[in-house]
């Protein structure tokens, strides 16, 4: 989830998620980021409306809180 | 220019002495709260932390003397009846420890309400006599039942934003209704150079946790949605896919030795729903 | 939620979540890590079983599958 | 719940279901059909929508499971 | 679904099931039974324990049936 | 399944499903397919609105996935 | 979900699940594969017991569930 982690960082920061940028940002984090894959998310993340899907993950029962 | 009382020389000199020894200070307000409830936190706190007392002025004389950069930024919270509060546990470890010493107390009269304080309708410990009139005084509806004094109707007593009033603070704590939390009440701690206001403090690891949660099923949805293969979504990806092959295969009515219980459980299902 | 999601960048990374790493990862991200909410999210999450917390939220279905 | 399943039988097979039929076919499957029992089902299945059922059937969960 | 109705249906009358009988109860209901569906069925069932399955139906609901 | 799985692979493809497509591609995962019931699968198939029915069954929440 | 369909195409034909029989597959079903999403499929499902996710996936509650 690294990638995808990151991705909401730079999304939260109100940045544009592109290769350049997730790759940095893991880097800094440690972890040797794969090419294919940094652009397989980033493209398919341009295909979806990011907001929206917070949106609805939100809404889901994250509930089960921590003892 | 009077030269200041040596016991204020020396006070100053100490608490400045003691920040600059200390990993933590906060600067807390006791606003309200009681000797005896002091003596117990202060007790409760003993060889975690140090408390003082001490008019703003001196506060602020000390900040200044201490030798710890930035600290003066605490200036900003030394107001009214507050105390200085050092230690050598982590900023946020204080504000925590300082909140659990928090307690309810009695109101005494003249303090605001910070929420809607109420009456439950009840039988209480009284019997008839004076008290009667004490409470019907501050407005609740009584009577006499099996020889105590009983509350017929649950009412807010004081608004939230209200003034307690005497009366009503005695009434309230006659019902063992305590209105108010009085503890040490941090308005802002100081740590390694950094001044932390109440709400970076009151960042808690509950609501961390919950955001945690939130986090990672931002973080799952965005990867299902991209069908980003990550072992996280992978088993709800497969499930999807089982579902969806169980769905099609029913409705094209392809029967095969690994399905065969889907047409059954659906035959069952329908000849229940006929029989109901 | 910039900082939780750097948080949990570095925990899915492998590394001890510390201020200074939190901090390095936020920046790169283009955010102005606030020193105070550095140092009390590092402390919560100190005291709380990550791990637990987020199996706890894999086990909540999530609403929003793909298309 | 033999009969039921002989008039799904029937229904299934585009046909009417009627006791005359619903009889025969029980009387194949190795069932002594009672009339009476015939005559309840066939006429409290006239009164009912059967694909209208069958359809929230798959959506309802099972009450009861048959002995 | 005729050929799974007809299959319960000769379960529930105690019978065993096999090509022949299922085939004479569709028949006798009006279905011209294919022998090749006949035999994935029978062959089907012989691996399941309908008993088993019935039992459980109570509990275990059906993955997102089409009516 | 083998068959029904090689059908929503040869449809997330879009690509029609014939039965020379889903022959092929059930061979080439080492399955050897039959013939009747590659008819069977794709004659039906014919008959229903697969992106309906996938709509639906997606539509069912799927609970708690080991992670 | 072709990557998806086609692990499972595999699974269903007992085929241990490499990214080498994954791609043939697509490519035979004509998709493109990618190289990276190939990789972390497989590399996720190296981490996951199908057998038990697909069990649960039958066994999970669908659509009925309690409000």
């Amino acid at each position: 989830m690294e990638y995808v982690y990151g991705a909401l960082l730079l999304h939260a920061a109100g940045q544009e998620i592109d290769e350049e940028k997730l790759k940095k940002v893991l880097t800094e984090a440690g972890v040797q980021a794969d090419e294919a894959r940094l652009k397989a998310l980033v493209s398919s993340l341009k295909e979806i409306n990011i907001e929206e899907v917070l949106k609805n993950a939100a809404a889901a029962p994250v509930a089960a809180a921590p003892a | 220019m009077r030269k200041p009382a040596q016991w204020k020389v020396e006070l100053v000199d100490q608490v400045a002495k003691e920040i600059s020894s200390s990993n933590v200070t906060a600067i807390v307000s006791i606003k309200g709260l009681r000797n005896k409830q002091f003596q117990d936190i202060r007790k409760s706190l003993r060889g975690e932390v140090k408390i003082r007392v001490m008019r703003g002025t001196l506060i602020k004389k000390a900040l200044e003397k201490a030798q710890k950069k930035d600290i003066k930024g605490l200036e900003q919270f030394v107001s009214g009846q507050v105390a200085v509060v050092t230690g050598n546990i982590g900023a946020p470890v204080l504000y925590r420890r300082l909140e659990g010493t928090k307690q309810r107390a009695p109101a005494r009269g003249g303090e605001i309400a910070d929420h809607d304080i109420v009456v439950e309708a009840k039988e209480t410990s009284f019997p008839p006599g004076p008290m009667i009139s004490e409470f019907q005084k501050v407005g609740l509806q009584t009577a006499i039942e099996k020889g105590k004094i009983v509350i017929k109707k649950e009412a807010v007593l004081v608004k939230k934003g209200e003034v307690i009033t005497p009366e009503k603070a005695k009434v309230l704590e006659r019902l063992e209704i305590f209105p108010l939390i009085v503890g040490l009440d941090v308005l802002g701690a100081y740590e390694d150079g950094i001044i932390f206001t109440k709400e970076s403090l009151s960042i808690t690891p509950e609501q961390v946790a919950a955001d945690v949660a939130t986090a990672f099923a931002r973080a799952k949805a965005l990867a299902l949605r991209a069908t980003f293969m990550v072992p996280e979504v992978v088993p709800e990806l497969l499930a999807k896919a089982k579902l969806e092959a169980d769905a099609l295969a029913l409705a094209a009515g392809f029967l095969t030795e690994s399905n065969v219980q889907l047409f059954i459980l659906k035959a069952i299902r329908e000849a229940n729903a006929l029989n109901a």
